[in-house]
């Protein structure tokens, strides 16, 4: 499970910190374990321009964070959704489905996760947050544009 | 007698070792009481046996192999579970038994009703006076002292369906009203064995929009029942009816529904996060799951489900359906008795009620078990129908796959020996 | 390490199948994850699938031989269990698990504060604003969400005392008051292993007139405990921990208050007599088991109690106790290892939680789990202790009677490599 | 278990039907059957002059409420509990209890329903009726008394 390249994200994570600006923010718990991720997307257009993130969490959810950025920072929305699915695809697919390393470039290291069903919530916590903060960018952009029409001022994501 | 086919009685037979003992000094045991409790085949013991002495483990808890491969043999249990009754995993909550589930909702409705710290979603799960649950006069006493207390701790009024001379629910008894908010009923009868015209009574309960609770105790073990299909709400059923273990039962509840209503036990493993303050709740089927389940005892009745695929679950009706044919007529031939439930064989299933003119119910079961036969005496937790037909106590002879001809003859004779030896013969 | 005397480790160890199978490619299992969940010897799946071949019926319900050879066996084990914790038969309830049982006074107290058709004796249970029910900040979520949603539905308040930095109750904490109405609080932490002060929060407790349930869940599976003697009012506790099946746990009320006490979950077996109008109830403890009961796992408990006992409960106390006492020596030595509760044995009991500094709790426990060693990581259910102690996980290795020597040092060992994995090493 | 003594009991009840007067009622009931037992007891300073009874239920218990008739009427107060005493001890004693026929006479015949623990409430309904009746004359009386010295126009039973 523990592939080197999962512990080289581990011990040198790529994007972490909490970084402003930012469009949306959101917060994941894993209840089983207590383990914590606040991630924050900040978007240009229809383009992830920052992944920024705080972890409480063990080396595979630290490490899938790390490796997110690497893979959807840059992307349009649609095309980071796709590497997501593949991602959870892979991490739920019990060792039976495998990766493209086309799409999941160094995420194919969790692909030995799979294997250990208790894990798999800890590599994919960061891709949830991750999920969630684009639902509520689109949730502030609708809502900042319904309100812009209505009162400028209560406009605040 | 019609031998049903594919079923071969004394191979099933061979499965069940309780079946070979003897009772009251070497009569062979004729086993007429699983509409109590059912008797478990070899194939579930060994299944359970195998989860303890080789994967068992806290489930949902641990990281290590054993946890994982305990989680895995529960919900793989679960899947199978709500296969067999047309669900999704996630509309199958594993409670001890069916009175759990029906207090589980009950219990569930009382809480939605004090709103304090509640959502907008748990409010149509909420009542008051005024509010009223209706239920049918034949219900077991699961599926009428919950709603009694319910009705208690939120001021609502209890009404119910009364029942006609043939052991019917009498439609025209009572009329639903915007204020019913529960319509409960059993699927089978478990003195009567009648079936209940489930489609119309969910069409009224539609109609006025109240929730539908299906009692199916008596259905889900002996007959092909797809809970999607019948589009009710909520159903119970208890794995030791359907030769699984005692200690395991299920709540079906539709995901809409289960995603929307408050917990009712509460504790470990069905929590989100939790705080001194505050305490937020995980999605169903957890949520309703506090504690450490009957692990086992799922996969239990996951194999006993397995068990019924393998013989059919039509095949294991018709065989029943013979068993109550001949019951009925054999019974109805004795002078003196009277059944209690339709005679008629269009929906009804497998448990034959009856009295004996002269001979008290207690009486005539005790000489049925000093011949080996093993009948349950008494009101069957359903002390409101008897009252109904005036009878303080009934005789009933229930069935399963491993039932034989045989074995209802002498049902009959014992009534007959009961008779003579009362001297009540005619 | 002392050997304990009249303890054959490799002995009890052949009596459990589990413990010689091996996980991940070929190690030998080391389960050190009793607190979760405990394995079961031979001795108590034979029982269980001895009772299901030769006696399985329903319950004080039937009148045949095997009905009553049933309810025969179901009563001798309740017997059995009262004896173990110095209780009579009538203040034992089954219940599914120990979660169970602490809902069931939780939720008797939030129905004795419905008054409408209840009589003056439940009065002593009922709750209102202004009221307050007192825990502990150790507490297992089953001790605490619970209250917590009481407190909801009746208005009353959530206080607890917290918790010293050695993991003991801080007695200074908190007062109770004249408003004090339950102090709940377990027996056991299921973390640190601390042994709480249950005489000193009795006496407390009785000078203000509230009652005290006792979360006995990791006690009485592994020291003595005679419940009549700490003189509390209700504790709770599972079979699965105690060598015993899952999915039957059990709620000691005393007599007199079981007795007072309004039902919980209601329908068949529990009733005294029924109308469509009203029914009243049966004395305890029928009246708090209602439905068909987890009946073979009653017998199983009551045969892991026989087992239990043939070895001596204070037998398997002071093994265990060996076993903590190496394990905190052995851990406290590893550089970066700090373990949360108390290192000092007086008080305390079989739980060592520990974390290691630069590696999270999930990382050590996949390296245990590599070397076939079984622990558990996480917030073990009491997640308002962890973020006490700053920590969001810990690794939790815990022990009954089957543990040597030997398997903590292969803890210790492990943990040492899970340092060494993550280049932690100083 | 069908003893000829049990029969003959139940196809010809000794004292069977409810009678005025009477000192106190007892209802009971089998909660496992729905059998029913209506008992009414009459004193005559210290000793039974009548029990009357009504019930619904097996032969046993109806041969139990006929036998105890013949067991209780013209004793003492005293004697009559003792007799009940040895009576339950012997449908409650598993078929352990050596019955004393000086003590119970017919009721002996009933010693075969102890190795019947489904039964054993049967052929005790009577006697527990018997037993509720006697301790509710003690408190009407008690009642009387107490009330007799108060106001004599409420004193009824
Ligand atoms: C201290 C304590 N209390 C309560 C519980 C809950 O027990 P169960 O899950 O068997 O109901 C546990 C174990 O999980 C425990 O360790
Ligand atoms: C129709 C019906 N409903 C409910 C129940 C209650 O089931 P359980 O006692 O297993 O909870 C039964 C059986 O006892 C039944 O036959």
């Amino acid at each position: 499970m523990y592939q080197e390249i999962i512990l080289d994200h581990y011990r040198t994570p790529h994007g972490a910190g909490l970084r402003e600006p930012f469009d949306a923010e959101s917060f994941q718990i894993n209840p089983t374990c207590g383990d914590e991720i606040t991630l924050r997307v900040k978007l240009d257009g229809d383009t992830v321009s920052d992944v920024s993130y705080e972890t409480l969490g063990c080396s595979i959810s630290q490490a899938s964070a790390s490796v997110l950025t690497d893979l959807v920072v840059g992307r349009s929305i649609e095309d980071s959704m796709r590497v997501l699915t593949a991602f959870q695809e892979m991490a739920q697919g019990r060792g039976q489905v495998e990766p493209d390393e086309d799409v999941l470039g160094d995420g194919v290291a969790f692909a030995g996760v799979a294997r250990y069903p208790a894990r798999v919530k800890c590599a994919l916590l960061g891709w949830m947050a991750f999920k969630d903060a684009v639902v509520r960018t689109a949730q502030t952009q609708d809502a900042a544009q319904t309100q812009a029409t209505r009162d400028p001022e209560e406009a605040q994501p | 007698m019609t031998t049903i086919e594919g079923l071969d009685v004394q191979k099933v037979r061979a499965d069940f070792p309780i079946l070979t003992r003897t009772v009251r000094e070497g009569r062979p045991l004729v086993y007429l009481d699983s509409g109590a409790t059912s008797q478990r085949p070899r194939q579930v013991l060994d299944a359970e046996r195998a989860f303890l002495e080789q994967h068992n483990a806290a489930v949902h808890r641990g990281a290590h192999q054993l946890a994982e491969e305990a989680t895995d043999a529960y919900e793989s249990a679960r899947a199978r579970i709500a296969a067999f009754i047309g669900a999704g995993p996630g509309e199958v909550v594993f409670t001890k038994n069916a009175t759990e589930g029906i207090n589980l909702v009950a219990y569930a409705m009382s809480n939605s009703s004090i709103r304090t710290g509640l959502g907008p979603e748990s409010e149509r799960f909420a009542l008051g006076p005024g509010d009223e649950i209706v239920i049918t006069e034949l219900e077991h006493h699961a599926n009428l002292v919950p709603w009694q207390e319910l009705c208690r701790r939120t001021g609502a009024t209890l009404r119910w369906y009364s029942i006609t001379d043939e052991g019917r629910v009498d439609l025209d008894s009572i009329e639903l009203t915007e204020r019913t908010k529960v319509v409960a009923f059993a699927h089978q009868s478990n003195v009567l064995g009648t079936i209940l015209p489930v489609a119309e009574l969910v069409r009224r309960a539609r109609a006025v929009g109240a929730l539908v609770l299906l009692d199916a105790c008596q259905s889900v073990p002996h007959m092909p029942v797809d809970l999607g299909e019948l589009d009710v709400d909520f159903a119970v059923f208890s794995g030791h009816k359907m030769l699984g273990p005692s200690g395991v039962g299920v709540l079906y509840g539709r995901a809409e529904l289960l995603a929307a209503m408050p917990p009712f036990l509460t504790g470990g493993s069905m929590i989100e996060l939790v705080r001194m303050e505050h305490t937020t709740y995980s999605a169903p089927p957890q949520r309703f799951e506090a504690g450490v389940p009957m692990t086992s005892q799922a996969v239990g009745l996951g194999a006993a489900v397995e068990y019924i695929n393998d013989i059919g679950i039509d095949v294991i009706h018709a065989h029943e359906i013979a068993l109550v044919r001949q019951a009925v007529d054999g019974l109805a031939a004795v002078p003196g008795v009277r059944i209690i439930g339709p005679q008629d064989l269009t929906d009804r299933g497998g448990a034959v009620a009856f009295v004996v003119d002269g001979v008290h119910a207690h009486d005539v079961g005790q000489v049925l078990d000093d011949r080996g036969v093993a009948v349950r005496v008494g009101h069957h937790c359903a002390w409101p129908l008897h009252r109904r037909f005036g009878v303080a106590a009934t005789v009933r002879a229930s069935f399963h796959v491993y039932n034989t001809p045989d074995e209802v003859a002498a049902l009959v004779e014992g009534v007959q020996a009961a008779r003579e030896f009362f001297g009540v013969v005619s």
